[in-house]
């Protein structure tokens, strides 16, 4: 039991002291048994304090220490390194959350805070007293990486990644690479185009030879622990052999008899069953939509050698490291009826407006006529009053505005409304902005209350908005093409987030554990996420994230080790009867039965141990405890808890 | 301890020097960082809270200064300069300028007895002249490395410093030292200027003294606030009824800034919230063009403030004039949203919402070759989409607000992506 | 032993000037700091009360107060006037 | 504090919570500055389906008056069924009190998610009426008032 134990009580700099009476709470656990020390401090995290504390505990020869301060989510890691660099085991070290779970959820009731402050710092000694030094699982690491999602973000990751030694697994669902970008033409604000983008990484992943492409490819299941990961995938075939030279490719897609719809560019157009998402993706070979396929014949007449149509679906298991979640977004789906979208033909998003030019020669032509004048309607399906998505999708504003200067550049003729409620070209981006306004582009700001609504005549689209620049008159347009500007949604990968179990955030995106210190982790250890996945953004600023995550994967991998959290499970051998009910419950078989001296009893396998604790309650005998969360320091802690303020 | 070889050189110990470092270090690469004040920290450290999740600055930027001071694989010189950077084969020279604190850092403790007994007052850099310090100081409460630091400008040589210093740490024997070392990569991590609100006059500050700037009022609002309250510059009084003018600075060809921040909306909401905390009976009025709440959770934070009864006024602000009697303000601007046209409205204190512009002068130091700028005077991104960190020199990188406006967030993924570019790059020599 | 204490302020002394400029400023300073004690000898008070008695700019006495309180000459009573003000009182009064 | 004690003691309320799932939703109430009885009290535990139902009879023994599991739910990072397993402890530890004479509904779970900070609040609203509720009950018939 610890006998020489520090106390720290923090101000945060007021983010605690302005509510909580530190000073009462230092004096009322100053002379708790085993505390030879208390005091307050203004940033218990700043670097004077760490030293302060290194010294106290050597002077002192505290035996564990005690921080009063914020969530533990925070600084738990700050302070154990507090305690190692004083000669302390990391695990003598107790963090008591003072501030969102006392100062701010209180802070309307100062002197209950104070009480609760009190209790919670004596559940902490208490905790202290009864807690044992531990010792780190140091296990070898695998290296390399999946990453899961094959469009920008997920090439680019993979090439850093490939650079700094790793073994990369690109994962990609489709038959091609490249995502959403190749979809776009031009891109602001270098005006360079997705597709040729794409094609410049994928020549730099062919060049590394530790990148492994998997195209037509999902995740079955996913285990394992960080440094260790399982991944199961299940390869869908293409049924089109690679390695085999073929000149008939264009001739067979033009012969085949099967029309679909064409989801690259969102059913404006139809491909075929043997295809390919536009000319030059990549992999630079075509795929057979089987199930839709009229087994016709004519594919394999025209180019006998490069079909195999007995490629069966393959399985296959992958030993990773880590793992980069680069999934990406859904552009948002208007819904039927929403500003006339699917019911007046006039009516398309911005990204078909965004096919449509670039399927377009010559002039710019809608349903046989040629377009003259757009209107913009932005925020459709961001910024929702009601509805589920209040969030901003951040790269839209930018993106229309762009859009109408390509297509002022292309047809000089075309005047463009839009139809804003802010508009949001942060940064940079403000000077296509200011260049759309200079060519002529009409802007008219509605207010959220009353959206610009579309009037369906004689097919004719009728767009009416009351303008908030010029005293809310209410103006009329007829405009060729009613353009939606759909902000981005997490793409629907409910298996993803099942298989990964990596948590959503209120806007349904992947949560990061903290937007400021740890942008690209989740809860799950090994499990990163970067791009759209995370949170609506532009191409730079998803190649940001990207190359974040490959930052923090590296760093993770690099030295070949990882200490791994010693909170697993431990078995007193004197009560333990082996019943086998811990066993069963163990998820990840890491409880044997050995034979100890002629007795049987439970053995905990501390590398597949995660600690959940799931065996704690099942045990009759009580033999069974986690390392950190013994029944002494729950006990203890209760009873801290309890005990009248004095 | 202190080599003269490095792999990698990191110029700016604010919050992108900070995270470059930090993750290039974790990898095994050892790296020097050079800051020009005397502690790092940057400008985030000078904050309150950060939006949009309300965390106080200091508790996010402290631990993170903290590591980077004492991770093995970091070497922090503060209170120096680069003054040049030469190519040679596959590596930099680079030659820096230690300028003397006139006090031992491996002595001090950081006990501010000094700073006690100094008589100088002047203006405290740090509180942007809200309040004075003294001729010798520590920077601020969480300044790292913790140790004074002796203006000599304004220093009267008194020696009292001397005399009480209980650890025999001033030394006024200290001279600027040179030194010259080795690097195989440069980050350039050297953030933005706040815009100089008085280059719009129109606006009074520096003149009004109830007019002031954003960054003072985010020193206001701080865990180590110089008033310990809000209150008015100019006569300790509580405002009742504070405005915001947005786009000061930004936005606007008139100062030859035509770009957007990116920052001044989210942080303008941020103090709204903070005010209505701290003065509940106060009224808040936000001019602006438009809300730029484009980041995650952005958009939620700015509602909040809506629903919190912030006043939110589309208008651009022509003039702002005072009223002689009682130091309050007549903002005049043109009502965009409303009836229309210019309208006049009095408020006892207002806070100019001050862009960032570049930080300039990194560019002399390259010899011999040309570091090139955008036309906003920003570090150019040689492949904006592909590889944001790069720029046109080879084995040259740029994290944070170096290439542009960014906020925290932004700032922190663009170091993580200069170290990982910066990680490849290095391998790539091999 | 200050003798010992003051030893490299004389190496700097034979090299380094000190401006008129700034001792004047230092004098200054010290002469604001002695008026503002003395007006709140008499009892806490509110900025525009202190300068009343110094007779010197609102906003002067604003900078000049905080940077007292700053350096722990004087601190707030947390009581505010009617008027919104803050009380200002020497430190250790209480 | 003695004129609290004479309107009677809020409830306490002893919170078992998860370090990945709901102690952050738990913080994210405080960030919000949402506000709950500051008589919550909160152990966190890697995962509600390791609470042992001697740790609840325990602090109801002790003098808690309620014991409220923030569960995981489906967002568990360990297990799919933590949701079951975390029912059954607190199935088995209803049972107990109940042959102890505790009333079993002292104790109660939910699911708390990361984000879910409103839903906790209210939680622990409802919660500590109900145990003030119960408590008030309990006095009148046993004719005994501990708290005055």
């Amino acid at each position: 039991m610890k006998e020489r134990i520090g106390v720290y009580i923090c101000y945060c700099g007021g983010n605690i002291s302005d509510y909580v009476n530190v000073n009462k709470v230092k004096d009322s656990v100053k002379d708790e048994d085993g505390v030879v020390l208390a005091k307050t401090t203004v940033f218990a995290c700043s670097d004077s304090s760490q030293k302060e504390m290194i010294s106290d505990i050597i002077e002192n020869k505290l035996d564990g220490i005690v921080v009063a301060s914020c969530s533990p989510k925070l600084h738990l890691h700050t302070f154990r390194s507090v305690a190692e660099r004083a000669g302390l085991n990391p695990y003598e070290y107790v963090q008591v959350n003072i501030r969102e779970q006392d100062s701010w959820a209180h802070s309307d009731k100062p002197e209950e805070a104070t009480e609760k402050a009190i209790r919670l710092v004596r559940a902490g000694i208490r905790r202290l007293r009864e807690a044992q030094p531990l010792l780190p699982n140091e296990i070898s690491v695998t290296d390399s990486v999946a990453v899961i999602g094959g469009g920008a973000s997920g090439m680019r990751a993979a090439i850093e990644l490939a650079d700094t030694g790793l073994e990369v697994y690109l994962i990609e669902k489709e038959h091609f690479l490249g995502g959403r970008i190749p979809q776009w033409g031009e891109l602001f604000e270098t005006n360079e185009r997705g597709d040729i983008l794409i094609e410049k990484l994928y020549n730099e992943i062919i060049k590394r030879n530790n990148i492994k492409i998997f195209t037509g490819t999902e995740v079955e299941s996913f285990s394992g622990c960080v440094g260790n990961f399982n991944l199961e995938v299940k390869i869908k075939p293409r049924y089109v052999k690679s390695g085999i030279e073929c000149n008939e490719f264009e001739k067979i897609e033009e012969g085949c008899p099967v029309e679909v719809d064409d989801e690259f560019n969102f059913g404006l157009t139809k491909r075929k069953a043997i295809y390919k998402f536009y000319k030059n993706a990549y992999p630079d070979l075509p795929a057979v939509d089987f199930e839709n396929c009229t087994k016709c014949g004519l594919c394999e007449k025209l180019c006998p050698d490069a079909f195999d149509f007995n490629q069966k679906e393959e399985k296959l298991a992958l030993k990773v490291g880590a793992v980069i979640l680069t999934t990406g977004f859904s552009p948002y789906e208007p819904s039927e009826g929403e500003y006339g979208y699917k019911k007046n033909d006039k009516v398309i998003t911005l990204q078909q407006l965004r096919r449509i030019m670039e399927l377009s020669n010559g002039n710019l032509k809608w349903k046989g006529k040629e377009v003259k004048e757009i209107a913009f309607i932005y925020c459709v399906g961001s910024r929702q009053k009601s509805g589920e998505n209040k969030y901003c999708s951040r790269y839209c504003c930018t993106a229309a505005i762009h859009t109408s200067l390509l297509l002022k550049k292309k047809y000089p003729y075309i005047r463009s409304y839009h139809l804003f409620r802010d508009i949001r070209t942060y940064g940079k981006q403000e000077i296509l902005y200011r260049d759309s306004c200079k060519q002529g582009d009409i802007y008219l700001k509605f207010d959220e209350n009353e959206p610009p609504v579309v009037e369906d005549l004689n097919n004719r689209a009728i767009v009416k908005v009351k303008d908030l620049l010029t005293e809310r008159e209410e103006i009329e347009i007829e405009p060729d093409l009613v353009v939606l500007v759909t902000g981005m949604i997490p793409r629907k990968n409910s298996e993803i987030e099942r298989i990964f179990k990596v948590p959503v955030g209120r806007d349904n995106f992947f949560n990061e554990i903290h937007p400021k210190l740890r942008p690209v982790e989740t809860v799950i250890d090994g499990v990163f996420i970067a791009g759209t996945g995370q949170g609506p953004k532009n191409l730079t600023e998803s190649i940001l994230s990207s190359l974040s995550a490959a930052a923090k994967t590296y760093s993770l991998l690099s030295s070949g080790t990882l200490k791994l959290e010693p909170i697993v499970a431990f078995v007193d051998s004197e009560r333990c009867k082996w019943c086998g009910d811990c066993a069963e419950v163990c998820l990840y078989d890491a409880i044997e039965k050995e034979n100890q001296d002629g007795k049987e009893i439970a053995v905990v396998n501390e590398a597949l141990c995660k600690g959940c604790g799931s065996c704690v309650p099942v045990c009759e005998s009580r033999a069974i405890e986690i390392k950190g969360y013994t029944n002494k320091e729950i006990i203890g802690m209760i009873d801290g808890m309890l005990e009248e303020v004095r | 301890m202190f080599h003269l070889e490095y792999d990698v050189l990191v110029i700016g110990g604010g919050i992108a020097g900070q995270e470059t470092a930090l993750n290039l270090a974790d990898m095994g690469f050892k790296v020097i960082m050079i800051e020009k004040e005397p502690s790092i920290g940057g400008k985030m450290i000078l904050l309150s809270k950060v939006f949009p999740t309300l965390d106080c600055a200091s508790c996010i930027a402290t631990p993170k200064m903290s590591e980077t001071m004492r991770h093995e694989n970091i070497e922090v010189l503060s209170y120096s300069e680069v003054t040049s950077i030469e190519r040679i084969d596959k590596k930099f020279k680079v030659k820096i300028l230690k300028k003397p604190k006139y006090v031992r850092e491996d002595l001090c403790t950081g006990c501010q007895e000094c700073e006690a007994n100094c008589p100088v007052n002047v203006e405290d850099q740090f509180n942007f002249g809200l309040v004075g310090r003294r001729a010798v100081y520590i920077p601020f409460s969480t300044a790292i490395p913790k140790t004074a630091v002796i203006d000599i400008e304004n220093c009267i040589l008194c020696g009292v410093c001397e005399r009480v210093c209980p650890a025999n740490a001033i030394d006024f024997t200290q001279e600027p030292e040179c030194y010259t070392l080795k690097v195989k990569a440069v980050v350039l991590a050297t953030g933005f200027n706040l815009f100089p609100a008085r280059r719009k006059p129109q606006y009074g500050f520096g003149k009004f003294p109830n007019v002031m700037d954003a960054m003072e009022m985010d020193r206001l609002l701080s865990p180590t606030r110089p008033y310990n309250a809000v209150v008015r510059p100019l006569d300790g009084k509580i405002p009742e009824n504070i405005a915001y003018v947005l786009c000061t600075g930004s936005r606007d060809v008139s100062v030859g800034n035509p770009i957007c921040s990116q920052i001044c909306c989210m942080y303008s909401i941020k103090q709204a919230q903070l005010l209505m905390g701290a003065l509940p009976l106060a009224d808040i009025t936000i001019y602006y063009i438009d809300i730029r709440a484009f980041g995650k959770g952005f958009e939620e934070f700015y509602q909040q403030a809506k629903d919190m009864g912030v006043q939110f006024v589309k208008g651009k602000v022509a003039k702002i004039e005072e009223i002689k009697e009682t130091g309050n303000l007549i903002v005049r601007y043109e009502d965009m949203e409303g009836s229309g046209g210019v309208k006049e409205a009095e408020h006892d204190l207002v806070v100019l919402s001050v862009g960032m512009l570049a930080n300039t002068g990194i560019t002399s130091i390259f010899k011999y070759e040309d570091l090139e700028l955008d036309e906003y005077n920003y570090v150019k991104q040689a492949d904006a989409l592909l590889s944001p960190a790069k720029t046109n020199l080879k084995g040259v990188f740029a994290a944070g607000t170096a290439t542009g406006p960014k906020d925290i967030p932004d700032s922190i993924l663009s170091a993580g992506a200069a170290s990982a570019e910066v990680a490849a790059y290095i391998r790539s020599l091999k | 032993m200050s003798w010992d204490k003051e030893k490299t302020l004389k190496y700097i002394k034979k090299k380094h000037k000190v401006s008129e400029e700034k001792v004047e400023e230092t004098r200054e300073f010290m002469k604001i700091r002695k008026a503002i004690a003395k007006a709140l000898s008499s009892g806490p008070k509110t900025i525009p009360q202190i300068a009343e008695i110094m007779g010197l700019p609102l906003a002067d006495v604003t900078y000049n107060v905080m940077t007292c309180r700053k350096y722990g000459y004087i601190e707030e009573t947390g009581e505010v006037s009617d008027d919104d003000y803050y009380y200002y009182e020497l430190k250790g009064r209480k | 504090m003695r004129e609290r004690k004479e309107g009677g003691l809020p409830p306490k309320i002893l919170v078992f919570s998860t370090n990945s799932i709901s102690d952050p939703g738990i913080d994210l109430a405080g960030l919000l500055k949402m506000h709950y009885p500051p008589t919550v009290y909160t152990i966190t535990v890697p995962c509600s389906s390791g609470i042992n139902p001697d740790w609840i009879i325990y602090a109801l023994k002790k003098g808690f008056d309620g014991v409220f599991i923030a569960a995981d739910g489906s967002d568990c990072p360990y297990r799919e069924d933590c949701s079951q397993l975390t029912a059954r402890i607190v199935l088995s530890s209803q049972e107990r009190a109940k042959e102890m004479g505790i009333d079993p509904s002292r104790i109660k779970m939910a699911a708390v998610c990361s984000v879910c900070a409103e839903s906790f609040v209210n939680h622990m609203k409802k919660f500590s009426e109900a145990l003030k509720k119960l408590k008030e009950n309990t006095n009148e018939s046993g004719g005994k008032n501990v708290s005055s």
